[in-house]
């Protein structure tokens, strides 16, 4: 399948020249074409931010919904409707700020949903303060003498949490993201990408040359399946490992935990309540 | 003790009263059921404390020959299971009141309290029998036979009610029962009591549910087949049934983290096809204002049980209020239509329920089920439902490839669409948007998305439920109440027995009806009535109607208001002059 | 081109367009701090789009002999700074307007948008002088000398505003801005242009801020110590500005995980001694509902910086409206007190803000300043301000041994001790509680506490701002506003020249004044003007003086009301008959 | 300094008798009676729930406020007045459900505040429903055919997070547990204590005899400042380790971060705006 199945056609897109989401786009587009999911069975599901601005740049089904809660909606369609590719994409402050209680327990839940989150340490729309994942020392209009507090690990929180699925990706090299993307997006259960994201209007000291000398890849020595090692990986914080760090494949999807598909594979939109049943129900309430 | 009446007619308050995790349960199971099964019109509603263990719970059941579901002061027989528990109904107790007591359980009693007091050795009976978890049946006996049931009848219940329980424990309960039942005989003689009730064996087909159980029912006949929640008292028994209900009824029931990600998760589910809703109440409402101004701008349908209690902040978790109508009504920023409902009977709550599913999908809009405590928790006999007339339309399209979500049309309603179901994309949008769905930030396209939101709301109010006028057109003097205050109000209103006097209640609050001003123009004096101390409904009522409210009558104690205490304030407010 | 007036008196509209992040910023602020430093009155106000680069955002600077701090549809020299940026400001461009391009860098312009178009050709000047980023100082030159400031005061000024650059770079900014100054006394020439504003060298001196700085400049003086909150546009502005002034004034600031938490640790802060406010906008205060529940039961103080944008949902992020009333004024479960500020003039925000801690302080309770998207945005200059009249009272105790959070009083406050300071221990809940804060389930002590939270109520109405009435007292047609409109309808009230119409606005939405029913109640025709669909603040003056509203101008497409629609409106509605 | 002097006289209590949170309440008592702290200096911040109510069971100052939001206040609290001792205390379903956000930045911000969970894996005061931390299986009236979904770790998290204490103890055991109290409220930081709490009208479970069997306590091998171990022993699932887990005392208070305390060392409820500095403030701004 062809990626410009995933064009728009000629819009405005309002990010900035030079800003790394315009590659994470073109990677997902690359990604979906290379796993044949039409725009028509693609769900992307969004927050606030500039990266929440995705869906509007990718044909597809759309749900953008509010800052930092993308996550339940996107459980709730994957559930109702199991059939639909669910990807739930946003920054690191909509993830990681203002929807921290729902990446853990999205987390917990393991729906068969993927979690890209623009990691670019800052608030872009909001222009340019600290965000959960900042760096300390960085200054911001807000943080004016810097960010005092340590900085957010996402990937030592999924593990922690024992996530079925975490990887870091960069946006400055597009083949390896796209690679990461599609495991992620093939992957049964919730798959979380770290996509570390250069900001070029508003974080000057996380730009793709300090993301280049501060990752690297993760090698094939490195067994993603080992809950304590994929830890101590997340923990190195000068060089970032890069690639699929954890992954446990054992766990349940949510979906699969409802009882709604055993008798009845239709979808829901069709469905009718059994009004026979109600009046049993009823009736033994008269008990 | 003479001055006790020990023959009661017609119309019986029995109340039971302990700590709570006593059991108190358990024997109003056992009687209510016993009771309607033998025909009588039975209410039971309670009032509990916001703990698990210990303090004074109380159950009050009525037992009448016409249906009274409605909360009284009045004890006629009151059953203490504790020294604490008849300090808690106090006020409560007169004269009249005959109160059934283990007087050695109690240990020495004030002379005062005591006076009344008709022993009653139900724990030395149970331990008798193998310990004092056999005290509810003993219980349960003894009421059974106050109100004449047949013993037979009586054991048949208990059989089936304990069925899953060892046959030691349903031999014990059998034995404790009728070791109740045994002794009641005895006071019944030895005291003269006779309890005359006429009986209607139609009655025992009846539907026996409470509040919760029937909003539950109303939201799987309305299609619910999604419920995201986090557990908050008074709301959570809609939480429960429908968890009860999910396997057999093909409903996704999940507690979520926190009422934030309930009412996104709700959202989500309905643009995926489901018909979903949430259940909670003040504190977790609050929470969910931000995705029911989402629901505004995506024109998502949203259904929302809001089950009342006292605020502000936790308040008194377990207590009853009618607060929270301005708080959904002006809920969530920006402007957008809604509906709110306020059922005030056990039907209408089930009936609309029901409709707030294909309202939500209608009007494509927030639907809101305001209830409360004492709504939620009280319980009595109704007719059968009838759910044929009125089943789920098809209220999704199938797209086509020019599909746009957001199609600006007449009366502001745009097809909706699922993704996976058709050829079109379904986008939808927090933002401000245009057609497509797709953000935008064209001023001209802002004016016109609000008008064709606001425009719904035409057919929104036609579709408006009429007000129901209980009394004659004649009325000079108008009393007005909404949500579940409308048995006790109805009550009150006939025991005035006054011809000038009518009274209209309302089960859906937003948007009023337009007979509402027509009603209100006729009266010379209007009088609302409800549990806030804001006077809310009567604000919403000036504001709407441009007519002067010139009495109100409110409560916010954390009760309902009892039958008596309605009255009272009636009387001395209907002859007020001005 | 010979109908272009080249003579522009008095009153000056100037607009500057372009895309996000290509200067404009640079270009306003040399320029409006050169116009004010030669005395004249200098309004700026911007419309921008959500997002960081590209699109189209033009501000308008309102250059006056008077101070006329309002927008103006009209444009007399628009400066747009790429061919987008015409077409973003098509509607507004009319015969009159000067133009002012570079007309090679647009490349082909179509016939009717060339007409009025002056060649002015800086992007080649910037060029020569060091590349594209030059531009700002060639266009801030340009203008500077089409208004006539002294090339020497401009030079001085550059140096100053540039001084943290490298010589290099001020050397090249001196050389652009003369370089827009010489070809500016070429087109002044050649074109006849001739601009004649009255000077007044006193405004030199005047304060020259925003409205978010005011809000800010408000809370130093209200004492203000702590402050959390999340970034959201349009209020981040608040909460950079204490962010920046955080040291020198000794403020905690800080950036919360989300709204709930920003409204909880104000809460935390009132109770441990700081003066504590929050600053957010509609979705982000939706979220703190339940936090301002809480502060109602505990009778927190709280002070909310509300910046109103356009909703539901998300909206329009970066666009103005007054939307936000009815959510603040029935935000949390719950009945409890509260006041609504809204500041129409720069002074009222300063001040308001302040008095907006004493209240909170005082009654112990929330209290809100409402500004929207416009407001926080605009500055002008304004002379000076005096702080010392009012400043902290000591409004917390030192307590006793006995303290007892929540004593019952007559006026309802309670004196607040806080923990570590005085014999006492002081206990809130959020729970109903006793007079100690402890929790409590005692009905009647309910009662008391609702109604002492509400008796508090009666100060709050003493202590009431008035309205403001703009006009005789002899006025048949009252127009009424509230909040960021004053300017705008005032002028434009001016503008109609008639004796018997007034303007009364409001700075204090709730509680009203007690005047306020008086003054409505003069008028024999009352129209409300504010920017949203519903007449939000009509409903209110409805309810709360129970006297008609005879028409409403709404707005509501995310821009503020210009003065020249602001006078076609009223002449419209002014006369209609009913 | 004796206990008593936190008690509060006769009261009455709410919980049930049998609970596990009357000897939390006892050892806080004890402990903070050890540490020489008075009521007067004392703040509890709690949230809602049945462990919520123990600020009402101990003379102190009290900021009992929202489900879910005792950690806010708490920090703001203590950044006001650094001189109190603060405690934050509430049930596992509102420290790790309802509050899960704001968990994760209070690790993140430090402040020296002592957050103390009773962790009973289930929601007591609303009657029985699942906790975060319940147990895959535990049936519920809501999770009718039993929790279908991963129970949060709250150990791991806070070591993922680099919480700066992270403790594990038993109700069941009083001695340990005070010890450990002790030691998380001298702990400078945010220390974590998740304190297995038997509920024994709701969680049948997870009884004092189920805890008993399901922990055993950390010996002096095991080294709290090692983050990598400290995290396999989070994830020990069978038998739960009890003690400190981890520890890390590098990190900066939130407190200390501000500068509110520099030139002036008073408390907060006496500080006036300084007018002077604000009226160069406001001359500057004429520029
Ligand atoms: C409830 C709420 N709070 C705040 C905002 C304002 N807001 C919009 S985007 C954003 C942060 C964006 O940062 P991030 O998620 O990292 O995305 P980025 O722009 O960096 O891609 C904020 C704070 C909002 N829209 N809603
Ligand atoms: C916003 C909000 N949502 C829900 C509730 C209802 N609620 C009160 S306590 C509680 C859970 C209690 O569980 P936990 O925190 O584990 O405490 P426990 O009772 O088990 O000690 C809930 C859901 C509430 N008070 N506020
Ligand atoms: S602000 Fe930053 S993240 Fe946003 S589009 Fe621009 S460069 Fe990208
Ligand atoms: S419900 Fe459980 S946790 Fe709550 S007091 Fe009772 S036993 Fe303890
Ligand atoms: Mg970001
Ligand atoms: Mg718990």
């Amino acid at each position: 399948m062809e990626s410009n199945i995933f064009d728009m056609g000629k819009i405005d897109i309002a990010w900035c020249p030079g800003c790394g989401n315009f590659a994470i786009l073109k990677a997902l587009k690359a990604a979906l074409a290379e796993l044949e999911i039409t725009p028509h069975n693609l769900v992307m599901v969004s927050g606030i931010g500039q990266a929440a601005k995705i869906p509007h740049y990718l044909r597809a089904n759309v749900f953008n919904g509010l800052h930092g809660r993308a996550l339940p909606p996107a459980t709730a369609i994957k559930a109702v409707n199991p059939d639909l590719t669910v990807i739930a994409e946003s920054g690191d402050g909509d993830m990681y700020g203002e929807g921290g209680n729902h990446l853990i327990n999205t987390m917990r839940r393991n729906p068969d949903i993927t979690n890209i989150v623009h990691n670019n340490m800052v608030y872009g729309l909001t222009k340019g303060q600290a965000s959960p994942t900042s760096r300390m020392g960085f200054k911001t209009p807000v943080q004016v003498r810097g960010v005092a507090i340590e900085p957010f690990n996402p990937i030592a929180l999924g593990i922690a949490l024992d996530a079925s699925f975490v990887a870091r990706a960069f946006a400055g090299d597009f083949e390896q993201m796209k690679e990461i993307l599609i495991k992620a997006i093939s992957h049964h259960g919730y798959a979380l990408v770290d996509i570390l994201q250069p900001c070029v209007s508003f974080n000057k000291l996380n730009t793709y040359e300090w993301f280049k000398t501060h990752t690297y890849y993760l090698d094939n020595a490195h067994d993603p399946t080992d809950r304590t090692a994929a830890f101590g990986v997340a923990l190195e914080e000068n060089k970032m490992a890069l690639g699929v760090i954890y992954q446990n494949s054992e766990r349940a999807c949510f979906e699969t935990t409802t009882t709604v598909y055993e008798d009845n594979k239709g979808p829901f939109c069709n469905r009718k309540p059994n009004l026979e049943k109600l009046n049993d129900l009823i009736t033994s309430k008269g008990r | 003790m003479g001055n006790i009446p020990r023959k009661i007619k017609d119309d019986v308050s029995l109340v039971i009263c302990g700590s709570a995790g006593k059991g108190i349960q358990t024997v109003e199971t056992i009687l209510t059921q016993l009771l309607k099964r033998s025909g009588f019109h039975v209410f039971g509603t309670k009032e509990y404390m916001s703990r698990v263990r210990g303090g004074s719970n109380s159950t009050e059941i009525r037992v009448s020959s016409t249906s009274r579901p409605s909360l009284l002061d009045r004890i006629n027989i009151l059953v203490p299971l504790d020294k604490a528990a008849l300090k808690h109904v106090q006020k409560r107790i007169s004269e009249n009141t005959l109160i059934l007591a283990d007087k050695e359980h109690f240990g020495p009693v004030d002379e005062k309290e005591a006076q009344g007091l008709i022993d009653f050795p139900f724990s030395q009976a149970a331990s008798d029998i193998g310990g004092a978890i056999y005290a509810n049946s003993i219980v349960a006996g003894l009421l059974a036979q106050l109100f004449g049931i047949d013993q037979e009848e009586m054991s048949l219940f208990l059989d089936q009610f304990f069925s899953e329980k060892k046959p030691e424990v349903i031999e014990n309960n059998q034995k404790a029962a009728a070791k109740g039942y045994e002794i009641a005989q005895r006071i019944v003689e030895a005291e003269g009591i006779a309890i005359d009730i006429e009986r209607h064996p139609h009655i025992a087909e009846d539907i026996f549910i409470n509040g919760a159980e029937a909003v539950g029912i109303g939201a799987i006949a309305g299609g619910c087949n999604f419920l995201s929640s986090y557990p908050m008292s008074p709301s959570t028994g809609v939480l429960v049934f429908l968890s009860e209900q999910a396997e057999k009824f093909g409903i996704i029931s999940e507690q979520a983290e926190d009422e934030i990600s309930a009412v996104n998760m709700m959202l989500g589910a309905w643009y995926a096809g489901a018909r979903a809703m949430v259940t909670t109440s003040g504190g977790g409402f609050a929470l969910m204002e931000e995705g029911i101004s989402l629901a505004g701008v995506m024109e998502s349908p949203a259904v929302i049980h809001l089950a009342q209690r006292p605020g502000p902040g936790t308040g008194l978790p377990t207590r009853t209020a009618q607060g929270d109508l301005e708080l959904a009504l002006y809920s969530g920023h920006g402007d957008f239509p809604r509906i709110i409902l306020a059922p005030g009977r056990l039907e209408e709550a089930v009936y609309l329920t029901r409709d707030a599913f294909h309202l939500a999908a209608k009007f494509q809009i927030p639907v809101f089920i305001l209830t409360d405590q004492y709504f939620v928790d009280s319980y009595y006999n109704i007719p059968s439902l009838d759910f044929q007339s009125k089943n789920r339309e098809n209220d999704i399209i199938e797209t086509e490839d020019d599909y746009r979500r957001y199609r600006i049309t007449e009366n502001g309603i745009s097809p909706r669409g699922v993704p996976g179901f058709g050829k079109g994309l379904v986008v939808t949008d927090s933002d401000e948007h245009d057609e497509a769905g797709h953000i935008t930030e064209d001023l001209d396209m802002r004016v016109a998305m609000v008008d064709k939101r606001k425009r719904k709301l035409v057919d929104m109010k036609k579709a408006a439920f009429p007000p129901e006028l209980v009394g004659t057109d004649n009325y000079d003097t108008l009393l007005i109440g909404w949500g579940s205050t409308y048995p006790v109000i109805r009550e009150a209103w006939s025991l005035l027995g006054r011809e000038d006097v009518a009274f209209l209640h309302f089960s859906q609050v937003h948007p009023l009806h337009p007979d509402t001003s027509a009603y209100l123009r006729q009266a010379k004096k209007r009088i609302v009535i409800e549990g806030n101390s804001d006077a809310q409904f009567a604000s919403l009522l000036r504001r709407h109607t441009k007519q002067e409210i010139h009495q109100t009558i409110l409560k916010y104690n954390g009760a309902q208001f009892s039958v008596e205490e309605m009255t009272t304030r009636l009387k001395e407010t209907i002859d007020i002059k001005e």
